[in-house]
């Protein structure tokens, strides 16, 4: 485990958290939600990201990227759940930009890599088709024509799918519909003729959107990686969406929790300050250890990731897992101790849980990755 | 025929000739009946129906005649409830006047005051608000600050009341104030205030819901009568204390996850459809057992409930059951909400627009919503407290 | 829910009360364990219930029993949990007169019923095969003769098993190791040729053995019930010993509350009597609520018992299953707010919880009843 | 060949020639090497082991070579228990000598006692065990009633203490006293003493697991030298918080389930032996999932003692993580019993005899002592105080 930061992670570290207080504070959310912003996120905002590296955190330095790696985006991620930063960065470079990187050749690779690491280009995953996650129930087909495929299905909360440029569609080739073989990721601009895009409002006021594909042709071209073997690619990709969404769930909950102890110790009833209640004391202690323990397993899920390790299936369904309980938990915890004010929209903390119960259904729930963690442990 | 039987065939051939058609339909959104100076009958129905019912005081069944109300037995109020639910009618009258205020003032208030405000209750013409909590007070109620002085012929009031249900649209607010200083539980009255007075003013708050139940009412160098003091000067605390009890045990009642607009369904259908079913068992073993667990603690607390009212009625009941109630049920509702969006997944966390349904938006909002149930009406932790000293006797 | 005593009810739980606080209080248990009693229980003890007319409780007059009915047992259980009075209640009178109540011919009701009536003669159930209770995993064969059957098996977690002067066997006649139908029950003194009873030594210090069937024959007429219909008799009757059970452990949680709660009003830290730590007020008050739950369902349960309702087996399992996890969290939380005294063998404490476990596990645990509470419900 | 290359190839030469055969074997019941004036050799070859590990002073492998130690940098000790992993070499000395006293007395004692004290423990010559709790003070622990009254020349001791580990079994004892009664913490001292004194009794406590590892120990009139005291007058409380953080470090391992003896096995793997398996997973489901939660929270715990240490090489620790531990570890461990319970059935509830196996009476056995663990060393709401005040910095 790679537990301490170095010289260059450290700098990394404040230079994320300096951005993302200074330019991308709460209130940046507050304002898109507010003024029911089309596009859902600050365009400027991720142009800087990617001025500082962060957009080609994944991306090697031959394709424009600033190859922080793993740990880096850990740093990124977490400092921008501080703030509840809305940017394209699951999608794009967590998900699509994962997905490119691995299965892509070199043509696509050049014409996507670079323009994801300049901010340039938004790309959604489109594969999702049920309430919850489930990567190998895919009911959208992909019929063989004679230059390409045939694709037709809807797809559901695909993030940033409504103002993504580029979609990579997951699209059954052969097999049955929850078969893990017969998968084929396709390349599909998003304005190509048959492909229709509705935003779906979420409650954390991030991107998402339906996709609803009707006879929509592609080209051979157009296959990222090889027919039929997509779930080969999805499997890392989707693993690495998780550890990324638990490092931006931990900074949500160090938030969170910093607020409310800060709170404990400024409210006042009965004459005395709340943080002198016994009760109030061990729950607070009690979530310290918890945050304690999804400290560590982010960190290590990250130097898994960084070391290319077999265990970064296991670790990040811990790290998803437990994240989304804790947030659970900690937000839970956060508003009840919070009390009335933190019943109102005015205050952040409702922001918090919206978001912290968003990122826990994303990708897989506890529940998910509790089943696969076993399943992965052989049990 | 008993005098009950007769009571009950009069009731049905009333209700049968007085209760609209369209008022044993469920009730639509904006259609709650809460009369008031400025009413708003969506459905004229709503109206015709108020009227006659507060015709025979039914709007209060068990409210003395001479204030108005419907001046009936437990026994015949049990018949009332019953036919009524028989032909699924509305409630003709929702009202803070006839939940929590009118039982104050039949116990505490001076003949003057029951004549004078009852019957206004009774009929719907008067819509109250509550002015308990204070910015500054939330748990230590009895910390409040907003202060009422003593002006010879009137009171002056100064302060700021906030969780003010619906009070943006309340004609008369009842208020708990400071009349002394010098101590806490004793220097509290409780005072009847026309929101017209110069000097009132409210704004609503908006909940992470999205919805704005609540308001926050300024209070400003407002002018009242001596004669709106209800009970003792300084003996407000006493009413108060009724009166949160009261609020506790309509609050617990949530904890069954009643039929309320918005409770979201049963968990164990919604998995199967969300989720999956196999062997005609919710398919997710994991969560199939979360919802077991709740629902056995549910069906519990259902019990418990009908065991207090069994004890109750045998003149048994402990006294603070309405604290256990409170907590228990509130804590169950956060909870059914919390396992209703794992069950629904992302179709659980939508906040608006055509790609979810009514149910799933209501599910959301409503999830946000209960998240208060252990705040308001003295928190979790507050009947904890109560519980520990007055049932288990732990020193302070 | 009969949810009120009458005069004749409140009668019976003084008098339940009385002597169980009186003749057999937690200093009976300790003892039979401390003298490692080959028997296991006081027989004049058992003698006295009987007198009272406890051993009858669910035996019609007609048989010599005192036809309290279930709410009678559920009191008199309750006030037995208190002092973990070690009697035969529950395989003589739940299991084992139960099935014989409903099951027996009028031979066999002639001869059993009196006797159990009159705490002389003690049955047991032979039921379990494995660690986990299950009750239509049936691998011991009944293999058709001439005149009767030939046994052949061995059972575990055999209440009372090694005192038992009579045994019911349940065995297979017919279908697959696991099929609910094609088991038949048989009465088998305990003293037959090929039956092999040892004592197992279990952690509560209450009596249970394992029971070996070796070509032990039976004749025809010591089926109890019908030919491959054991599972029609053992559906009720195994609900009656749950819901036993879970007042027995209602009687237990109480002490153990009580006790804890008294200890918190005694007990001074750091200059203040415990019980004024807000963070022990709360969890004791939390329990106080599970508590109160509890009382009501067991309540609940014996009612549906008494009145012979459709939804006893349904109200069983929520008994067994909610008792069986609030008797852990209290015995849990008892001990750790006793402290070390809590966790020596002078103090009841560990009595306690040994029984509260053993009860737990005793035909289904809480896992097993709520996955049958649910498939009760449907889901 | 670099000189740890070298040391690492020493170590293992030296190991291979040194460590008998049957020391390289699981270690057996009763064959624990306490040492100690009377030691229970049930295995000659223990002595054996011990002799040669104390003649390189490897039994303490840091302490300096003047005071009988190994005189090891860390890197060095850290090869030798890597080497003595290898070869799975037993404990040559189990000794709270070394554990506990060894460290303080490094710190805090004279260098008279240093010389008398340290080589003897290093040798297992002498078995000590600790006198802290008492039977009145419990989690206020600086609450010690023992008095230590001076008498000129020497201590007059009196008083008593409880759970004083294997107390029967041990030479000395190092105990807590105090010595001044106007003042609390500042008001205790020190003290060594030889348990052959008259006045020291001892009685074991028999716990609810069935065995007895702790005493009851009585001190009537004992007398004690003035040159037992260790570090100064009334400042023994000092000594005290540095071995408690020792202790709750200790203990707080045990959350990981290591291998020691009764410590059960891997519940998934006892769930599919006791509650079956279907399609490679275990067959309850509801099980499986309570499993996985554990087993969840045990990998995050173990990683975070890994960092924990990784941040204390870096310079980074935080100090009050030890609270941490104990609490989480603590919990981890009962919980873990529980669950085995819960995987068991009625074979994980066996007490003695043929019909159970040892390892499922060791379940059990085990389960009941793990109640201990949130008690002893500092309880589990003593640690979480901990963490509030000085961690979060909240109010008393």
């Amino acid at each position: 485990m790679a537990l301490v930061l170095n010289e260059e992670q450290t700098l990394l570290n404040e230079t994320a958290a300096q951005f993302f207080q200074e330019q991308v504070p709460i209130s940046n959310l507050r304002k898109l939600r507010d003024d029911n912003d089309a596009f859902g996120i600050d365009r400027n905002i991720w142009k800087e990201c990617a001025n500082l590296g962060f957009a080609g955190v994944l991306i090697s330095e031959t394709y424009g990227g600033s190859s922080f790696g793993p740990i880096g985006l850990g740093l990124i991620l977490e400092q921008s759940g501080k703030t509840l930063s809305a940017t394209p960065f699951v999608s794009t470079v967590l998900l699509c930009g994962t997905a490119i990187q691995l299965a892509g050749n070199s043509t696509q690779r050049q014409e996507y890599l670079p323009a994801i690491a300049a901010g340039e280009r938004i790309c959604a995953l489109a594969l999702e088709e049920r309430a919850h996650h489930n990567p190998t129930h895919i009911e959208t087909t992909a019929i063989q024509t004679e230059n390409g495929f045939t694709l037709n299905g809807t797809k559901t909360f695909v993030l940033d799918g409504h103002i993504a440029d580029q979609l990579i569609v997951a699209a059954r080739t052969s097999g049955a519909t929850t078969d893990q073989h017969g998968i084929t990721l396709f390349l599909v601009p998003a304005k190509s003729d048959g492909v229709s895009i509705e935003r779906m409002q979420m409650a954390d006021s991030r991107n998402a959107a339906k996709v609803t594909l009707t006879n929509v042709t592609v080209s051979d071209a157009d296959v990222l990686g090889s027919v039929d073997g997509g779930s080969d690619v999805l499997d890392p990709v989707l693993d690495m969406g998780r550890i990324g969404l638990a490092a931006e769930t931990l900074g949500l909950i160090q938030e969170v929790f910093d607020q409310t102890v800060a709170y404990l110790k400024e409210r006042k009833q009965f004459g005395e300050v709340i943080g002198s209640f016994q009760a109030l004391k061990h729950r607070a202690a009690t979530m310290f250890a918890e945050i304690e323990v999804c400290r560590s397993i982010v960190l290590e899920a990250l130097s898994a990731l960084e070391e290319q390790r077999n265990d970064v299936p296991h670790l990040a369904s811990l790290a998803k897992a437990k994240l989304g309980e804790v947030s659970r938990l900690v937000t839970n915890e956060g508003l009840q101790m919070h009390g009335g004010v933190g019943m109102t929209d005015e205050f952040d903390l409702g922001l918090f849980m919206k978001r912290a119960r968003v990122a826990a259904a994303t990708l897989g729930d506890a529940n998910f990755h509790r089943d696969r963690y076993a399943t992965l442990s052989n049990y | 025929m008993s005098t009950l039987e007769a009571f009950r065939k009069e009731t049905r051939d009333w209700l049968e000739e007085n209760c609209p058609q369209s008022m044993r339909t469920p009730m639509g959104e904006n259609e709650e009946p809460w009369g008031g100076k400025n009413p708003t009958w969506t459905n004229p129905d709503s109206k015709v129906w108020l009227d006659n019912m507060a015709s025979r005081g039914w709007t209060a069944p068990t409210w003395p005649k001479e204030y108005g109300g419907g001046g009936l037995s437990k026994a015949e109020a049990k018949i009332l409830a019953e036919e009524l639910r028989a032909i699924k009618a509305r409630p003709a009258l929702m009202s803070f006047g006839i939940w929590m205020l009118g039982p104050a003032l039949l116990e505490f208030a001076s003949e003057e005051q029951k004549l004078k405000y009852l019957p206004q209750i009774v009929r719907g013409e008067i819509r109250w608000c509550q002015g308990y909590s204070e910015p500054g007070a939330g748990s230590d109620l009895a910390g409040l600050q907003t202060s009422a002085e003593d002006k010879g012929d009137h009171y002056l009031v100064n302060g700021q009341k906030i969780w003010t249900s619906y009070a943006n649209y309340a004609d008369w607010i009842f208020c708990l104030v400071r009349t002394d200083k010098s101590v806490k539980h004793n220097g509290i009255s409780f005072l009847l205030i026309d929101m017209e007075t110069k000097g009132v003013e409210t704004r609503p708050i908006k909940l992470i819901s999205g919805s704005s139940p609540f308001c926050e009412t300024f209070l400003t160098d407002v002018t009242v009568p001596k004669e709106n003091l209800v009970g003792e000067l300084n003996k407000g605390w006493t009413i108060a204390k009724r009166l949160l009890q009261h609020e506790r045990e309509m609050i617990s009642g949530m904890g069954l996850g009643g039929s309320s607009s918005g409770s979201g369904g049963k968990p164990e259908n919604l998995a199967k459809k969300y989720s999956g079913e196999k062997d005609g068992k919710v398919a997710d073993a994991a969560l199939r057992d979360t919802i077991t667990r709740h629902k056995m603690d549910g069906h519990g607390f259902l019990l418990t409930l009908q065991r207090s009212a069994a004890e109750t009625k045998a003149g048994q009941n402990t006294g603070a059951a309405s604290s256990m109630f409170k907590y228990y049920g509130t804590e169950l509702n956060k909870r059914r909400f919390e396992i209703l969006l794992e069950t629904m997944g992302t179709n659980g966390l939508g906040w608006e627009g055509d790609q979810f349904s009514q149910a799933e938006l209501d599910t959301t909002r409503s999830w946000l919503r209960s998240k208060g149930n252990s705040i308001e009406g003295g928190t979790t932790e507050v009947q904890l407290n109560i519980i520990a000293k007055r049932v288990l006797g732990l020193p302070d």
